[in-house]
């Protein structure tokens, strides 16, 4: 049973925020988690409660695990970086140094990280570069080589850390806007580069329509994609059915997955990018 | 009247629950995404989500609105269908050790039928949750819990099927002009309890897409939001038909929540989106639902039920 | 399509208004003491709380209970009765230079035409507001919008009085199982506009005292919580009835709120609850509704209403 | 027109909170309100919005005007006195130095002066004692003789600061469990001081009990009774009707006046105590 063991490390607890700063258009927001940190895995995901004990707001927000740290000087820490987008995730950005909030976490599917060395393409969007530094040291200390691909629609919107840099062989960004790197979109170098044989499983993070679009390019190739995908989320863990995508099986049906735990982490060439938001 | 332990146990038809706290259907998928947080035989019973005859895929998202201390949800019922359900869900479910009552939803009379003759002979289910807040195909796709007739015909059915065994438990919706008059035509057809209330129909516009935000358009509106709603439904349910037991369910969070369910009339409480912002909801309410009822003087959970209807009339009684 | 000014204007039969932004009955009392706090002329309109043949004292309290995003009240149309009210209330909201909504509320369907007549003669008002959403005394205390006959019956009967002059916009009940069944009859009937939606039933058990907090047990609900019932009832009703004009009420507090109301099919907005937290509530609304129309391109607010059906008509038709 | 001129002075503003002080039960809120000073008067009100924008509470919470200074450090300030009751009344006791808050302000009717020295007798029960000292140094600048008597259930309870003490010539508590001051209620001794002929004037504040168990002592006297009441208020000012009590006016007819408006101070003989919570 996936389910079961899936969120089986999962548990909700109240962590304090050790630091909260700004950088460009995000948060980048450092919990203290503690023991949990050891069953965190890049693309697995926290659900935080939003809003004091009197909050309108009834549901968690989801947050992919940008980067942990064993041995912080707090113990386990987790970071996230958080886009204000709307009242909740514009409340967590408001929550300062000592703040508590309460969390579930790790929850979802973690990317697959290669047996054998492999030559791997990040590519990530907006804020769906958190999770992919994590990866790239997971991935550099298996021997792969990682080569990292940035987008968004202006400068301020790229996530990416100095610290993070260090982690890749190569580093391309890309802004819609031309404000910061190549003026245009993630998928533009991708059918190249795959032409080129440089690239073994790509790994992605970001709009649904960019993870739509690099698994069209890389259906007609031996690439494997794994994206971690993004549908809206009431529950975070499995009960409530929202968060589906419609995805094909082995033997050609298509079933809606709940994304919450048999993702984020999905196989980009299963996923029925077309039928997302039809009837199936 | 303070003692140590308090008898919590509530009765549907044959149906004995040691504890008052059930999960809503639909808001615990098949019960293992739960198991994770809280040993599901620490809580009254499990509610499985809607099971229909055949496999569903539901609709297509966005399923979900967060409201004012609420939620819309357009899932479409989305399932494996009986067989695969029956399968494989139960056989986990009963070696859990836990209460299950089994919710089932159709399209047409006889489909709830044709769910209750699978369901009879199956061991480990306490009692039939009979899910009628679904468009009837054979009536211009409305809901059959908004259509009196239709209500009735249904519960006959399963009863019928089912013989006189096991309990049904008649869920009704709170989009009607009269509740008590549904509720009065499903007990007497045949069931055994009633659950209310199941969500009330509401819609978000997207003020940024210009249009509605869910896929599906309209959706059912769940949470403390709908609390007082719930709360009148169960009040005026039971004060007509004080015999028969009810599963109040609509918004509790809280063990206070649940208490005043209680107090309105309900004899166990179903909690659906609370678990979505606690996992361990069921088993917090369950505890301090506990604590509120010794701390009240009730010596057991049975005495409460209702509670409000009686101090009510004492008290016209006193004033003449 | 931005301009520096945009039509806000709304017409509901022969009255024409301003602004879209009115008050809701029962929210602004008479007027005056929402005036402390800006200049009544600059909103749509005041509706006046609903007004009886006889004064009425009410309901004993308590009469309210907060309810999460919500809250419930049980007035009992409590008020000076129509004589007073057209001999002090009236002249002073005449000289505040605002649009005049009166609202009616009788216990018979003959008292409804006996207010109308004594308002047929007033100067100052453009439109009575029917407040159908009271108990019938002839029929078992039944709401009356709660019953199709009786709704039609009302509004009849006030049509017939009035004359074709003053318009009439009937305000509905969400305490129903077809609420597009009720506002087809009522428009049929002579209505030339609607209200929707008044507050649902609920109540509120006090877990202190152990029994219904307010003093009259049920109470209605109103507040954020019930938005997306309010969205939900105008959404329907506009799609039924794309003519009828439709003030959009029940949990109106940001002119994102107002917006999505107008985008699912109301002519105007009416804010009751928003204004108890918020004495400037209904300007705040207004203007905020002016900047967001013209953000997203509207060059008037008529252009926006039932916006979110035609945008999704389109996308229908793309789609194939 | 009563209504137009009571709340003709009163304002919707954010306003901070200067210090937030535990006394016994209670909590201390000072506020800087500014110019608003001038209007406020003791037996008036503020109406306070509680929670923050995503908050599930959607009405204002009353609170007496504990005491005004016009001239402090900050300006105007307004002091406070409240009792952590439910979760609107917590949220605003948490609400630390520097907080803001969003006030209407002044409301409600305040405690009428006599023209001429009087004996006055201010009762207060609970928090009721708050808007008490303020009355009290109005009372002495008349060349009033002001004797005090606070209550409570417990010594925690009696809301008695040092300095408002100065202000009045006498000051007896009352406890109904005898942990400070006499045992017994505020009501004991209101007979005989009435019997003794040293009271022209009463003056309460505090729990509807209260205030009808001292209009019932004081009906068969001639002296006057002005108590501020206490009912559920949904909007504070006058729109919504819910916070009505029945008073009889000089024709002997029983009307629902609205408490936020015509009261909080009211004639305690007009009301009709036995009538509150009942159909009238
Ligand atoms: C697996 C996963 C990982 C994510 N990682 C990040 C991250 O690292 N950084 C980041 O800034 N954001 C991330 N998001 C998006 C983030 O969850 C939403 O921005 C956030 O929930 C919006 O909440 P709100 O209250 O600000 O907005 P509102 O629009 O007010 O939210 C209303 C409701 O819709 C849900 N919702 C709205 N947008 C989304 C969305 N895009 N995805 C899921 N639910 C949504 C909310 O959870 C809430 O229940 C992630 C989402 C998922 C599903
Ligand atoms: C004119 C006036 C002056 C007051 N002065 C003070 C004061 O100086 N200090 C103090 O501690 N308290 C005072 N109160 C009482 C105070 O308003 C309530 O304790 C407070 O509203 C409770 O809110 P809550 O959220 O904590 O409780 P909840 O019970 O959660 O409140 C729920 C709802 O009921 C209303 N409500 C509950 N109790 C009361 C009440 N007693 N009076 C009015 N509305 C109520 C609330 O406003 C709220 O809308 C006064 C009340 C009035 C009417
Ligand atoms: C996501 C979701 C799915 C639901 N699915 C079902 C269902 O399959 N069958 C059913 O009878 N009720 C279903 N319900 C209704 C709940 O069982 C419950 O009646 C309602 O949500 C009110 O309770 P709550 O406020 O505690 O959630 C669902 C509710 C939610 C939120
Ligand atoms: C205190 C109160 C009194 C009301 N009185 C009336 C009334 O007299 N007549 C009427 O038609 N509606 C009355 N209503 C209903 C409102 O006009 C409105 O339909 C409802 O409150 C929903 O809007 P809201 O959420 O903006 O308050 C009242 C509502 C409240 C809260
Ligand atoms: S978010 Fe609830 S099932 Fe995935
Ligand atoms: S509190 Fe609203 S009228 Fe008094």
């Amino acid at each position: 049973m996936m389910a079961s063991t899936i969120n089986k490390r999962a548990e909700q607890i109240d962590v304090t925020v050790l630091s909260n700063k700004r950088i460009g258009a995000y948060h980048q927001i450092l919990l203290n988690i503690g023991e949990l940190v050891l069953h965190c895995h890049p693309g697995n995901f926290v659900a935080i409660s939003v809003g004091d004990k009197t909050s309108s707001m009834v549901l968690r927000r989801a947050f992919a695990i940008s980067r942990v740290s064993h041995r912080g000087e707090y113990g386990g820490t987790l970071e996230l970086i958080v886009a204000p987008h709307g009242s909740g995730s514009r409340w967590l950005c408001e929550q300062g140094e000592g703040a508590t909030v309460n969390i579930v976490a790790p929850l979802g599917t973690a990317f697959g990280i290669p047996t054998n060395p492999a030559q791997a393409l990040l590519i990530g969007g907006g804020y769906g570069s958190a999770p992919l530094f994590g990866l790239a040291e997971v991935l550099k200390s298996r021997g792969c080589r990682v080569d990292m691909i940035l987008g968004a629609s202006t400068s301020n919107k790229i996530y990416a850390p100095i610290e993070g840099k260090r982690s890749v062989n190569s580093l391309k960004i890309f802004t819609e806007d031309g404000s910061t790197g190549i003026l245009g979109k993630v998928t533009d170098p991708l059918p190249s580069l795959i032409a080129e044989g440089v690239v073994d499983v790509i790994y992605s993070c970001g709009p649904m329509g960019m993870l739509s679009a690099i698994s069209a390019i890389a259906q007609s190739s031996q690439v494997v994609h794994q994206c971690a995908v993004e549908e809206s989320m009431a529950c975070g863990i499995g009960i409530c059915m929202t968060c589906v995508i419609p995805v094909v099986d082995a033997t050609g049906v298509i079933s809606m997955l709940r994304t919450c735990i048999e993702g984020p982490v999905m196989d980009g060439s299963t996923v029925q990018w077309d039928l997302v938001g039809k009837v199936v | 009247m303070m003692t140590d332990d308090i008898d919590l146990s509530a009765s549907f038809g044959s149906a004995w629950f040691p504890w008052p706290v059930f999960t809503a259907s639909g808001c615990a998928s098949s019960g293992k995404e739960l198991a994770q947080f809280f040993p599901l035989r620490e809580i009254g019973a499990v509610v499985t989500k809607s099971i229909s005859i055949k496999a569903r895929s539901g609709r297509p998202t966005p399923r979900m609105a967060e409201t004012p201390s609420g939620m819309l949800n357009s899932i479409g019922l989305q399932g494996p269908g009986i067989d695969s359900f029956l399968e494989n869900d139960i056989p986990w479910l009963v070696a859990q050790n836990t209460r299950i009552i089994v919710s089932i939803s159709g399209e047409t009379v006889d489909e709830f039928s044709v769910l209750a003759r699978r369901l009879r002979s199956v061991r480990g289910i306490c009692a039939v949750e009979v899910n009628i807040s679904c468009p009837n195909v054979e009536n211009r796709g409305l809901v059959f819990a908004c259509d009196p007739e239709a209500s009735r015909s249904v519960i006959e059915g399963v009863r019928r099927t089912l013989g006189g065994d096991l309990p049904i438990i008649a869920k009704l919706s709170p989009d009607v002009t009269d509740i008590v008059h549904i509720a009065r035509g499903v007990v007497d057809a045949g069931a055994d309890g009633l659950s209310l209330i199941n969500t009330l129909l509401g819609m978000v516009i997207n003020t940024d897409t210009l249009r509605p935000h869910l896929a599906g358009k309209t959706g059912g509106l769940s949470g403390p939001a709908i609390r007082p709603v719930a709360v009148r439904a169960v009040y005026q349910v039971h004060a007509a038909l004080p015999e028969v037991p009810i599963v109040g369910m609509g918004g509790v969070r809280s063990g206070r929540d649940a208490f005043e369910m209680i107090l309105a009339g309900a004899s166990a409480v179903a909690v659906g989106t609370a678990s979505f912002g606690n996992p361990r909801a069921l088993l917090d309410i369950q505890n301090e639902l506990k604590s509120l009822l010794k701390e009240k003087g009730f010596s057991s959970l049975k005495e409460a039920v209702g509670f409000a209807h009686r101090v009510d009339r004492t008290q016209r009684e006193v004033k003449g």
